[in-house]
């Protein structure tokens, strides 16, 4: 190995490590807020670059189709659920969320498909597609959940995650898709020449790194968010709604999923079940971040792709083998060091 | 959970499946059922760990794997004999899930799920890289299990083979659950402080379900090995460990029988989707995953527990613990003769950060006495019991017990020495029999293992230990509660219930923290009774209580603690005029 | 509302289970298991589809056709085999679209007696099976064609890439087997796995090792991400391509990335090409016109031309079998069995099928060709 | 508005098969204390978490004339507000934080000024903005859980506890914060073991035993109830 090498791995690495930091902050996210182990989060990356890469064919995506889907279920399910005292601003506020959105999404998404808009506009169709649906996924599988244990709601994630899934086969097909990068070209850096796509994935990882310490640290929101994470009574008490939060929590996770897709989508080949094995690389992170740290996530998370890119040099073979077994040494460190607690 | 409840239905479905398959049933049908219990095997292993011991595992897969494995590249290089890798089988899947274990065991919460997730995965993809098990090919030609010149090829003969293993596994889970172990394991849901203070070693009890559920887990292995006789990674991939848990999630995961019941149910509807879909919906495209994963997320919502409990609904029972008269008596501890000192607190100090929660405190209980440790709320009375229990390390001084130095003993030590505790927020297991949740408390005076219990060989000092939880009960007067589960009693009921179990401990000293908090009138005059009673009998008590009224007439010596300082220390009438007492109990400035 | 839940499940168990129970035996009844879910998705819907194109009868018998999911997995794969056998009585089975899949059912094919028309190559020791026959073109075939173009052009040493599967495993255990009457030296050895975001690791090893050529051994669009790498690495030698990898969703996914690259594959892709009176030709274009017609412009796979030749070899059997016993009959399995062994050559789209007793591969030279692309297209070389 | 603002009628509540609070009833007048004493056990921290809808409950709450809304949020927005025995507070939050999250459902515009009315009232909390609630002194705590209170805009204060775990002198400052507030319009109902203080500053007072009201009436007449300190001190148990 000499240091050209070297330096184009540590990029390969900072690459799909920038891809797991987006992945690992979200489920550090999700479950802090709302104590869902939230396995799906790849589905989200999966749609989202399906989507734009159908996007790019001139297709309608099917995903637009699915919000509408969504969002007529959480309005039926909204429906019911306020059948006691059904009056007008409750019935308005429903139909609008679960209704006029969806609808009103899936028929930008008619106009827009054929019209082969650019990079851009199409990316932020793609994100206007899935943020929401964090919304209608928390609605339908985990409010009526929302007091269960953690195994449980890690269960219904699994059924989310696979219904999902199925979904993305139904939708996408199982042939692998891959989108058209946001911008052709590429600069060097000396020796190394870096493409324009891997600036966009370091551009957006640190914006959206950014936006979320601005977004936690600067907004009420956000603060009601971090709020509910260190203590869920207090937030209650405040007025702090636990569906806002959810809901706030998982449309973030929905849109940083979708960026993610975005990003990775031209840069390698995306299936319908992708997603699960690139959300676990972000696990091994947010494990490693003790499901709580948004820094050391990230930073695991870098760790975890450049381990990732150097292991796929020296031992390829064993690549996952080495990447999965990442944590076990950071499970033998938290059982030496953290003190026994009581479980919730 | 006496196996004796549901025998009339047991019996019933033990017939049927002894004879189903002479009957004219599809041929199809043995197969699913062999399907059903293989994965029965590996939920009955998750339903001992995820459901009664609280820890869930995605790596369950994986463990089978190691089974088949084993077998496969010894029958199939080595030409041994099949029955003679399955102890072999079982070794390795022991083997592999004792360090891992050791591992991911003592981490509480999402990190054990998270980590069998991720070396699950590993395992997977190592399975697939090892040239000795055939990469990812895997080992064909793997021989049937046979006896004598008998070969169990067809599904229908290797079909009671695998039912055998089911029903003798579930009957060895079932009554593992029904001994002292089982007792420990089933504690483990409630939390480590309750057992551990009544001398459950919790991280050895955990390690000894995680092992077992791995055991199981290499069972389900071998049996596939012999039945599919080729095999290749792809069964014992994470996807696998999930349906696994699945599985044992739906059924019901706290019960023996709800694996196989949820086995059968995943595998049956995902069959019968399979079938029934394409018909439903008129295409050919694979909604099976997605109804599946839905029908996952709407059963949970619906039944939290599983389906087992909403299945037992439909057959209301009564159980019943039949308390043998012959059962020997345990070993009972040398009482101290009355005045002996036995715990010297000495200038016992605890800081948590800057706050003095704990300040010098010192005081002494003796043989025979009920020394009383009271003081508002909030005076560092519950901080100074964890102190003397091994809860809370201190910050200084120390605590004697007998002479002997506490300090820095784990409270399943000090338990041992006989010192037993209640707690202010008591911590019962409701689910479990009256009866049951009190022979926990003499956990530490048996000494049955894993083993003798699947084999019922330790039914005799299991006989005494229940014997020995009756006498308790009818001393503080639970008696006619035995066989209700203890979720079901009054508050002051459950306080009762603590002091029972720490008597079954044979404690020389008892610990009660506000044993009278929450009771009415009547319920505390009863308690004041009985703690009277006790120390009648020769027991000690220390008693943290903020009532004083409850205490004045029942206790031999008071302490009187404010802001973690002792402010008084005496006979009860030379406390109660006390000014500084009388000052920290009504404010202002008496 | 739980119970009402419970008593439907119960009751649509109870329904299905007892439709199964009688099943109508007069016609002749073929079962298929294929992964339309799962890892091997991507070759199963394929399969899946393509038994859509089947005729309803055979020679005035009607065809009673089960098409069944096995998501991969072995264990599901000889679940539905055994059902094929035992409950729908079936007089042939095709699958699976998974080598482990195919093992599996085999396994079930040799112990009920009945002719099983893999859809994935399987190892030897299976396919020397009595009732086994093999439809994709066996390893060693396209091995051999594969190895000798490399010879012929020029190539000494060759890097190799491949899925960390036992197709990955393929290429490797062919090489060895044979790689050395070629001349070939193999100087890298890399592994991927399918859902890989990145092999610029591998990419990057072997580009240093500096070989004459690469050879890549993975299969649908998976095939193409090391294809893009090595070039985005400056890779400008040939790269080898196994027929796996040819499906035009690879070249959608390649781009500009798949030029310079051989293909071995076969004839099913580009009958268009092929000069009239080709063995191949006519079956092919059958096929690949009647899916593209059901299914859309340029969705022809090579996995799904072996349903196809599946149908070809039983619209020749059926009638051999036919003229001996009943369908639903043991004897009827049985004379399927030995027309297939002895009832060829039977054309087909992907080849020219001639078992034998000692060849259940039945396959030759006729069922390879080398592609290449230009223009976004599969071409054929020569 | 009704000249009861709280009026709480035959409350039930379990925990499981056991029923901890029997029959509750209370009523409070707008802008009094009204102390609520028991011992440990008695069902008083259950109470105000019936009233505060964190515990589901049966019997009627009414709050201001009409029944009390259901979910939590809209009974803080309604001007309930509840500072619980262990004051919940954000650990890990600056100060700041937690008294702006205390005005959560109130306009930015209200925020600010009702902000800098509570910094007023605790010019201590004003020192340490910028600190982490979790480093805070015991004193300090509850004083941010009360300021944290106040920036809802309560109409109704339920205190559990206030004086828990604090030395004498700063029992008595936060006692008279509370007593202060009553003079701003805030009605409080107040949950305190520390009897006689409580009865202090309280104008009526009901004892809560097992579960039930034992006694009740005015604060003066309860504080020098015989009996009352019988159960406290023991006397002739």
């Amino acid at each position: 190995m000499d240091f050209t090498i070297a330096a184009f791995l540590i990029q390969d690495g900072l690459t799909s490590g920038a891809i797991y930091a987006l992945l690992g902050l979200a489920l550090v996210l999700v479950f802090s807020v709302t104590r869902v182990i939230f396995i799906p989060q790849g589905e989200f990356v999966a749609y989202g670059a399906m989507t734009l890469s159908l996007l790019d064919s001139g297709k309608f995506p099917a995903t637009a189709t699915l919000l509408l889907v969504f969002g007529v279920l959480a309005f039926l399910l909204d429906l019911w659920d306020n059948r006691a005292r059904l009056n007008a601003p409750v019935l308005l506020r429903n139909v609008g969320l679960n209704l006029v959105l969806p609808g009103v999404i899936y028929t930008l998404a008619l106009v827009l498909a054929p019209m082969q808009a650019g990079p851009f506009v199409k990316a932020l169709l793609t994100i206007v597609i899935i943020a929401p649906m964090g919304l209608y996924i928390y609605r339908i599988a985990y409010k009526p959940l929302a007091d269960a244990s953690v195994l449980v709601l890690l269960i219904v994630s699994v059924g989310v995650h696979l219904a999902m899934m199925g979904l993305g086969l139904v939708f996408f097909g199982a042939e692998g898709l891959r989108a058209r990068p946001l911008s052709t070209g590429s600069f060097s850096l000396g020796f190394l020449p870096i493409s324009a796509q891997s600036l966009w994935i370091y551009g957006s990882t640190i914006a959206i790194i950014v936006g979320l310490y601005l977004f936690f640290e600067k907004t009420l929101l956000g603060k009601a968010l971090r709020a509910t994470a260190v203590n869920r009574l207090g937030a209650r008490l405040v007025g702090v709604r636990t569906q806002l939060t959810g809901v706030t929590a998982f449309v973030l996770a929905a849109t940083v999923g979708a960026i993610s897709g975005i990003l990775i989508g031209p840069i390698t080949t995306i299936y319908y079940d992708t997603g699960f094995i690139i959300g676990l690389k972000g696990f091994v992170a947010a494990i490693i971040g003790g499901l709580a740290s948004f820094p050391i996530t990230a930073i695991a998370a870098i760790g975890v792709g450049i381990v990732e890119s150097f292991t796929s040099f020296y031992a390829s073979a064993f690549k996952e083998i080495i990447v999965f077994s990442l944590i076990i040494p950071v499970l033998i460190w938290l059982s030496i060091t953290v003190s026994v607690h009581e479980d919730e | 959970m006496s196996s004796s409840r549901r025998f009339i239905p047991a019996l019933v479905v033990l017939v049927l499946l002894a004879v189903l398959p002479q009957l004219p049933v599809p041929p199809f049908w043995i197969t699913l059922l062999n399907n059903i219990g293989i994965a029965s095997l590996v939920a009955i292993g998750l339903v001992l760990l995820t459901g009664v011991g609280g820890l869930t595992s995605f790596g369950q897969a994986a463990f089978c794997g190691f089974g088949a494995y084993t077998t496969a590249v010894l029958t199939t290089a080595y030409g041994f004999s099949p029955w003679m890798t399955l102890p072999l089988s079982l070794a390795v899947g022991a083997l592999i899930a004792l360090p891992l274990g050791l591992i991911t065991v003592r981490l509480s919460g999402h990190f054990l799920p998270l980590g069998t997730l991720a070396w699950g995965i590993a395992l997977y993809y190592l399975f697939g890289q090892i040239d000795l098990l055939g990469r990812h090919d895997g080992i064909a030609g793997i021989p049937p299990l046979s006896i004598g010149d008998y070969r169990f090829m067809s599904g229908s003969s290797i079909y009671y083979v695998i039912w055998t293993f089911v029903i003798l596994t579930a009957l060895a889970a079932q009554n593992l659950l029904d001994s002292r172990v089982g007792r420990a394991i089933r504690a483990l849901r409630g939390g480590g402080q309750a057992p551990e203070a009544f001398g459950v070693n919790v991280a050895r009890a955990k390690l000894t379900v995680f092992v077992l559920a791995g055991v199981t887990a290499a069972l389900a292995g071998w049996l596939y090995a012999h039945m599919q006789r080729a095999i290749n990674p792809t069964p014992f991939s994470i996807s696998m460990g999930i349906e696994y848990l699945l599985m044992a999630v739906i059924g019901g995961a706290g019960y023996v029988w709800g694996a196989i019941f949820g086995a059968s149910l995943v595998l049956v509807l995902k069959e019968l989707l399979q079938r029934l879909l394409p018909d439903l919906i008129g295409t050919t495209a694979n909604f099976e995953m997605i109804v599946f994963g839905a029908l996952l997320v709407v059963i949970l919502q619906f039944a939290r527990d599983g389906l087992w409990p909403v299945v037992l609904r439909f057959f209301p029972s009564k159980s019943s613990h039949r308390i043998r008269g012959d059962a020997p008596a345990l070993g009972k501890r040398e009482a101290p003769s009355p005045g002996t000192p036995l715990i010297r607190v000495e200038k016992a100090r605890k800081t948590f950060g800057g706050l003095v929660a704990v300040n010098d405190v010192s005081f002494e209980v003796k043989a025979g006495q009920i020394v009383g440790l009271i003081g508002p709320n909030g005076a560092g009375k519950s901080t100074t019991f964890d102190l003397i229990t091994g809860m809370n390390s201190l910050s200084g001084g120390q605590i004697l017990f007998e002479g002997k130095p506490l300090t820095g003993r784990s409270p399943r030590d000090i338990a041992r020495q006989g010192v037993a505790r209640t707690f202010q927020h008591p911590k019962i297991l409701p689910g479990m029999s009256v009866l049951e949740n009190v022979a926990l408390g003499a956990h530490q005076r048996g000494t049955g293992g894993v083993l003798q219990s699947i084999l019922r060989l330790e039914r005799t000092e299991e006989a005494a230990l229940m014997a020995e939880a009756m006498r308790q009960l009818e001393r503080v007067g639970l008696a006619e509660f035995k066989d209700r589960p203890a979720g079901d009693l009054a508050l002051g009921q459950v306080r009762i219930l603590e002091i029972a179990r720490a008597l079954a401990l044979d404690p020389v000293v008892l610990l009660l923290d506000e044993p009278a908090a929450g009771l009415r009138y009547g319920e505390k005059q009863e308690l004041a009774a009985l703690l009277k009673k006790l120390r009648g009998e020769g027991m000690s008590i220390l008693l943290v209580e903020h009532d004083m009224s409850f205490v004045m007439g029942l206790v031999d010596h008071l302490v009187v603690l404010d802001f973690g300082t002792r402010i008084a220390d005496g006979k009860p009438q030379e406390v109660r005029e006390n000014p500084a007492v009388i000052a920290a109990y009504l404010g202002g400035t008496a | 509302m739980k119970h009402r839940l419970l008593v439907s499940i119960a009751m649509a168990a109870t329904l299905s289970v007892s439709g199964l129970a009688t099943q109508a035996y007069a016609d002749v009844t073929i079962g298929v298991t294929v992964s339309s879910t799962g890892s091997g998705a991507a070759l199963g819907i394929p399969l899946k589809n393509s038994v859509e194109l089947w005729p309803t009868e055979i020679a005035g018998e009607k065809l009673n056709v089960i098409v069944l999911d096995d998501a991969g997995d072995p264990s599901i794969a000889t679940t539905n085999a055994r059902r094929f056998a035992n409950d729908d009585k079936v007089d042939v089975m095709i699958g699976s679209a998974l080598t482990p899949g195919s093992i599996a059912v085999a396994g079930v094919a040799a112990e009920t007696e009945i002719p099983h028309l893999a859809a994935s190559p399987v190892p030897p020791n299976v396919s020397s099976g009595k009732w086994t026959f093999i439809l994709p073109q066996d390893a060693g075939l396209i091995a051999k064609t594969l190895f000798k173009k490399m010879q012929d052009d020029g190539v000494k040493t060759f890097g190799y890439i491949g899925f960390s599967d036992s197709y990955g495993d393929l290429w490797v255990n062919q090489f060895k087997a044979i790689g050395a009457e070629y001349g070939l030296e193999m100087i890298a050895e890399e592994r991927y796995a399918r859902p890989d975001t990145s092999v610029s690791g591998q990419a990057l090893k072997l580009v240093a090792a500096k070989p004459d050529a690469i050879l890549v051994g993975a299969s649908g669009t998976g095939a193409a991400l090391p294809q893009a790498t090595l070039r985005e690495r400056g890779y400008t030698g040939t790269i080898y391509q196994t027929h796996g990898a040819v499906t035009f969703d690879f070249i959608r996914i390649a781009g500009e990335a798949a030029n310079n690259t051989v293909f071995a594959s076969g004839p099913v892709m580009v009958p268009e090409n092929l000069p009239d009176g080709n063995d191949t030709k006519e079956e092919g274009l059958a096929y690949v016109q009647a899916y593209e017609a059901k299914f859309g412009e340029g969705t022809r796979t090579q996995f799904g031309a072996h349903i196809h030749d599946a149908m070809a070899i039983l619209k020749k059997a059926i009638p051999l079998a036919l003229e001996k016993a009943k369908p639903g009959t043991q004897e009827f399995r049985a004379a399927l069995r030995d027309a297939i062994e002895n009832g060829g050559p039977f054309p087909a789209s992907q080849g020219v099928f001639e078992y034998k007793p000692d060849d259940h591969l039945g396959l030759d030279e006729r069922a390879v060709v080398l592609l290449t692309v230009e223009d976004g297209k599969f071409k054929l070389i020569d | 508005m009704s000249d009861r603002l709280l009026r709480v009628e035959n409350l039930h509540v379990s925990y499981g098969k056991a029923e901890v609070l029997h029959g509750i009833s209370l009523a409070m007048k707008p802008g009094s204390i009204v102390a609520v004493i028991g011992a440990n056990g008695a069902g008083k921290t259950t109470m105000l978490n019936a009233i505060m809808g964190l515990i589901p409950s049966r019997g009627s709450i009414e709050y201001d004339g009409a029944p009390v809304p259901r979910s939590i949020e809209a009974r803080v927005a309604a001007g309930l507000c509840l500072v619980p025995e262990k004051r919940e507070l954000f650990s890990s939050m600056s100060v700041e934080d937690n008294i702006m999250l205390g005005g959560f459902l109130r306009s930015p515009s209200e925020r600010a000024e009702i902000q800098a009315d509570v910094y007023q009232r605790f010019p201590r909390l004003a020192e340490r903005r910028k600190q982490l609630a979790g480093t805070l002194s015991g004193g300090e705590r509850q004083m941010l859980a009360l300021a944290r209170a106040l920036m809802s805009k309560p109409r109704l204060l339920l205190l559990d506890e206030p004086s828990l775990g604090l030395a004498p002198k700063i029992v008595i400052d936060i006692l008279n914060i509370v007593a202060e507030l009553r003079n701003t319009g805030v009605s409080i109902l107040l949950v305190e073991q520390n009897a006689r203080a409580a009865l202090e500053i309280a104008d009526e007072g009901y004892l809560v035993e097992l579960g039930e009201v034992r006694k009740s009436g005015p604060a003066a007449e309860l504080a020098v109830d015989p009996a009352l300190m019988e159960g406290y001190l023991g006397r002739n148990a």
